[in-house]
């Protein structure tokens, strides 16, 4: 396992950021519905703390600790919670995909017209849709990313 | 109409893309140009929705007295660019798995299709 | 001779698009009926500030599940290359 | 609750499958068999919605479902002229196709269940679903968008499952060139769509449609959307000069894949007919489009017909068998629109030319089935002897009875002998074609026999003969491999004993649809 992963300097700096990554990446995609951002440009930051783990430390210490399946697993969690929440929206209003959190009391404050400071309480459906979406885009890229790093280094005669 | 430079530039763009589709045997440089390709018509979308003079469709601390540029193409301009994203990986890994079949890259020596 | 012929179905190709984009409207003045309406209801309809968002999650909110469906399949299917085993498969 | 799944049927038949496609890989890890259950189960409901939707869009006429709105049927936000949110439009023709794409899949689902083992079955089936999903989006969909969305994730899982066998070679190249046409097609398909957007500012197939409905909005830059259009389409249908990547994909594709991509390319079909005859018909020039068409069709049956001569795959020779099929639809619907553009649209149409549309769009639901039921049995060959190619093959016969029977019912039904399914919509278009060409009509019956010599040559060299050593051990294929061949072949039988139900009670309503573009735009617009 020596040839696995970059020096120490570069491990623990990794291990340092990784969690303020993922919190600016949480910030981004729980503010989509205010400022720029969202789901998937929140998700791809999120991916990115993962895609860093994985070349500071190596594929393979990554893998011990979380296997593809899982990430997988998660990716799955985001796009049920999403298509439930659009078919939340057939069974409680009127049409799928229809915003029927608006005017109510989770996310349901509608912001006066015009330039505003932003309320984090509004949007109806959007920010669980958000957090759906950065849920799948996490766990997919980091996915796919652990994968092909996985299979580059496999041993070549492993064919 | 040299306001419509933008839109030459994506022509451009698209062009260098196909070039590399229709001209390069390596299976990494037809993946470079379809990206490329790709980005010429996320561009493309991008700039049909600019209206001269107008911020981003946001109206948190919106400056007052500006209009929003156009918000739809900018969603379509995202889902395409993740719709890229997915097909790129997909192309990536068959890439690996061909590389390592043949050990080669070039499309034209792996025809063993021709049968 | 057949890289003659492929230049010249590139040069065509890029002649036709420059064509296309040529009859366009004009750069920064697009027509705005669909937006217009976006950009001035999204904050009623929606409570979301971003249009932007608005649009990706509400009023074109089905666009966004197939794609986040394609990045779904993309990662099954690269799983599914990447699959350990399977060597003695048909 | 029953009219609620009728009024939400729209929806409902694609968040099904795509519901269980999420679910897939949460069960899989609990259990297989309940894995199992749970996408036999979607699969089934959605089958059963597609009918229940088909009856409601016969009864009733064209279904619109707008998708978030406050409610179903309100395309227009109110007090607004132009549709905003994504509007389904499920007409004659949609459902039409639906019924061929849920069939196949629910056919193919059944076979795949023994045909698929071992590990990345769960992703198998994941994917399967997707393929459902990509179809079903792409023919429900009202929107031009939406219909690149949905068309990509038919690409992307149509390519994961040709390359299912990742650890072989051929398999890969398939998949690669699938991939990259697919995505070029696709890339110029949002172009095209660029193009629309900028010049209309509108997403909706219906709503453009009634922009394009005179010369004089038929701008430069429309045409050459639809010149974009028109090309990625015949690209991703598989029709003849752009064929190159049809029979690798076929051959090479598992299966029950193979008959479920015969699905997939008559939806990108679909999408080709939509625009023409719902975008575009009011401006273009009906005559040039209808010749191109018929010029296509006739490339691709010669070329079909006689690249599959040439083959030593089984299953690339009834790949190219599948590209002269396609040839047979556009040659019937460019004659339909030749006719058509004759006496000025308005769903006046000569009754030869009604006859082809007839042929061509009952054609479509026949080459699925012929050609699926002929994968089909390709597939259980190669499961059983893992072997495709046709020059070691032979006596099979011997033990595997059944499936040489369905083999013979499908070739027959090919090569458009009575009393089956393919004879029924191909005496349509001979005789239609006929009364406009007939120089293109005797080409089509001649290819249609050429085929019939082609696939008696390969039957007797797979299945007559004495029985080979090398297969002693083989048996027959497994029950649900021969059960799913059967069903296909007792719906093949059925079309052909009784074509004119068929016709009357499936494909009218269709052809109905397609030609009904006032229709089409007044449930967008309003004011119809």
């Amino acid at each position: 396992m020596k040839s696995e992963g970059l020096s120490p300097i570069v491990q623990t700096i990794a291990g340092i950021l990784f969690p303020m990554i993922l919190i600016f990446s949480f910030y981004v995609i729980m503010h989509g519905h205010l400022t720029p951002g969202g789901g998937f440009q929140g998700g791809a930051i999120g991916a990115s703390a993962v895609v860093m783990l994985i070349v500071a430390f190596g594929a393979k210490n990554i893998e011990k600790k979380i296997r593809e399946e899982k990430l997988s697993a998660f990716e799955s969690i985001g796009g049920v919670v999403f298509i439930a929440v659009a078919l939340l929206g057939l069974v409680m209003a009127s049409t799928f995909m229809s915003n029927f959190l608006v005017g109510d009391i989770i996310f349901g404050k509608i912001p006066p017209f015009g330039s505003n400071l932003g309320i984090l309480n509004s949007g109806g459906i959007l920010p669980i849709l958000n957090l759906a979406v950065g849920m799948k885009v996490i766990g997919g890229l980091s996915a796919v990313v652990l994968v092909m790093a996985l299979a580059s280094k496999e041993e070549k005669n492993d064919i | 109409m040299i306001y419509n430079v933008p839109f030459l530039a994506v022509v451009v763009l698209i062009a260098i893309g196909a070039y590399a589709l229709l001209f390069k045997r390596n299976l990494i440089k037809i993946a470079i140009g379809l990206t490329i390709l790709e980005s010429g018509v996320n561009l493309f979308l991008i700039t049909l929705g600019y209206r001269e003079g107008d911020v981003a469709p946001i109206y948190t601390n919106l400056p007052s007295g500006r209009g929003m540029v156009l918000p739809v193409p900018q969603a379509l301009t995202l889902t395409s660019i993740v719709i890229g994203v997915a097909v790129l990986a997909l192309i990536l890994s068959l890439i690996i798995r061909i590389y390592r079949k043949y050990g080669t890259l070039d499309s034209h020596e792996m025809r063993r299709l021709k049968e | 001779m057949r890289k003659r012929i492929g230049a010249v179905v590139f040069l065509v190709f890029f002649a036709f698009l420059l064509l296309s984009v040529y009859d366009l409207h004009e750069f920064g003045a697009p027509p705005s009926e669909m937006d217009d309406y976006i950009i001035k209801n999204t904050q009623n309809e929606t409570g979301a500030n971003n249009a932007v968002t608005a649009v990706v999650f509400d009023y074109r909110g089905y666009d966004t599940l197939g794609e986040a469906t394609i990045l779904f399949t993309a990662v099954a299917g690269v799983m599914v290359l990447f699959r350990k085993g399977g060597e003695n498969e048909e | 609750m029953n009219d609620w799944i009728v009024t939400n049927a729209p929806i409902l038949i694609i968040a099904t499958p795509l519901f269980a496609a999420f679910l897939t890989p949460l069960v899989d890890r609990v259990s297989k068999r309940g894995r199992d259950a749970m996408v036999f189960v979607a699969t089934l409901i959605t089958l059963v919605i597609a009918f229940i939707l088909a009856k409601n869009v016969f009864d009733n006429g064209l279904v619109v479902y707008t998708l978030g709105g406050k409610s179903v049927g309100l395309t227009l936000p109110s007090g607004y002229h132009v549709p905003v949110r994504i509007i389904l439009e499920v007409d004659g023709m949609s459902v039409f196709m639906a019924m061929i794409s849920t069939l196949t899949s629910f056919v193919g689902l059944l076979y795949s269940f023994s045909y698929i083992k071992g590990e990345g079955s769960g992703k198998y089936y994941t994917l399967f679903l997707m393929m459902l999903v990509g179809m079903l989006g792409m023919e429900m969909t009202g929107d031009l968008f939406n219909l690149f969305v949905f068309l990509e994730i038919l690409s992307v899982s149509s390519a994961a499952l040709i390359a299912f066998y990742a650890r072989k070679g051929k398999p890969l190249e398939a998949s690669i060139k699938y991939i990259i046409i697919s995505s070029l097609a696709a890339l110029f398909v949002l172009f095209a769509i660029g193009l629309l957007y900028g010049e209309y500012n509108l997403l909706n197939m219906g709503a453009l449609a009634g922009e394009i409905s005179s010369e004089a909005t038929f701008t430069f830059t429309t045409q050459i959307a639809f010149i974009l259009l028109f090309a990625s389409f015949v690209l991703k249908a598989g029709a003849a000069p752009m064929h190159m990547w049809l029979p690798d994909a076929y051959g090479e594709a598992p299966g029950a894949i193979s008959m479920v991509l015969v699905a997939a390319t008559q939806a990108s079909l679909y999408a080709l007919l939509r625009v023409c005859f719902t975008v575009y018909s009011m401006a273009i020039d009906a005559s040039t489009i209808g010749i191109i068409l018929i010029s296509l069709g006739l490339v691709s049956i010669f070329i079909g017909a006689t690249m599959a001569l040439i083959q030593i795959n089984m299953k690339r020779l009834i790949g190219y068998a599948a590209v002269a099929e396609i040839g047979y639809i556009l040659l019937a619907i460019g004659v339909g629109f030749f006719e058509l553009a004759k006496v000025g649209g308005g769903g006046v149409i000569s009754e030869y030319g009604l006859k082809a549309l007839q042929g061509g769009v009952f054609h479509i639901f026949n080459d699925v089935l012929d050609i699926g039921l002929l994968f089909l049995v390709a597939g259980a060959v190669i499961y059983v002897t893992k072997e495709s190619n046709l020059n070691k093959l032979g006596g099979l016969a011997h033990s595997m009875k059944y499936s040489s029977i369905f083999f013979i019912i499908g070739m027959a039904a090919v090569s458009g002998l009575p009393p089956l399914n393919g004879f029924a919509s191909k005496i349509l278009i001979y005789e239609s074609v006929y009364k406009v060409s007939p120089i293109t009509s005797i080409i089509a019956i001649l290819a249609s026999i050429f085929m019939l010599a082609i696939f008696v040559k390969i039957f007797h060299s797979v299945f007559m003969g004495p029985k080979l050593s090398e297969f002693a051990t083989c048996k027959e294929a497994p029950k649900l491999m021969l059960g799913s061949m059967a069903v296909i072949a007792v719906i093949m039988i059925f079309f052909g004993l009784f074509p004119d139900f068929v016709v009357n009670n499936i494909v009218n309503p269709a052809v109905n649809a397609l030609m009904n573009q006032a229709g089409y735009i007044g449930s967008v617009l309003g004011g119809v």
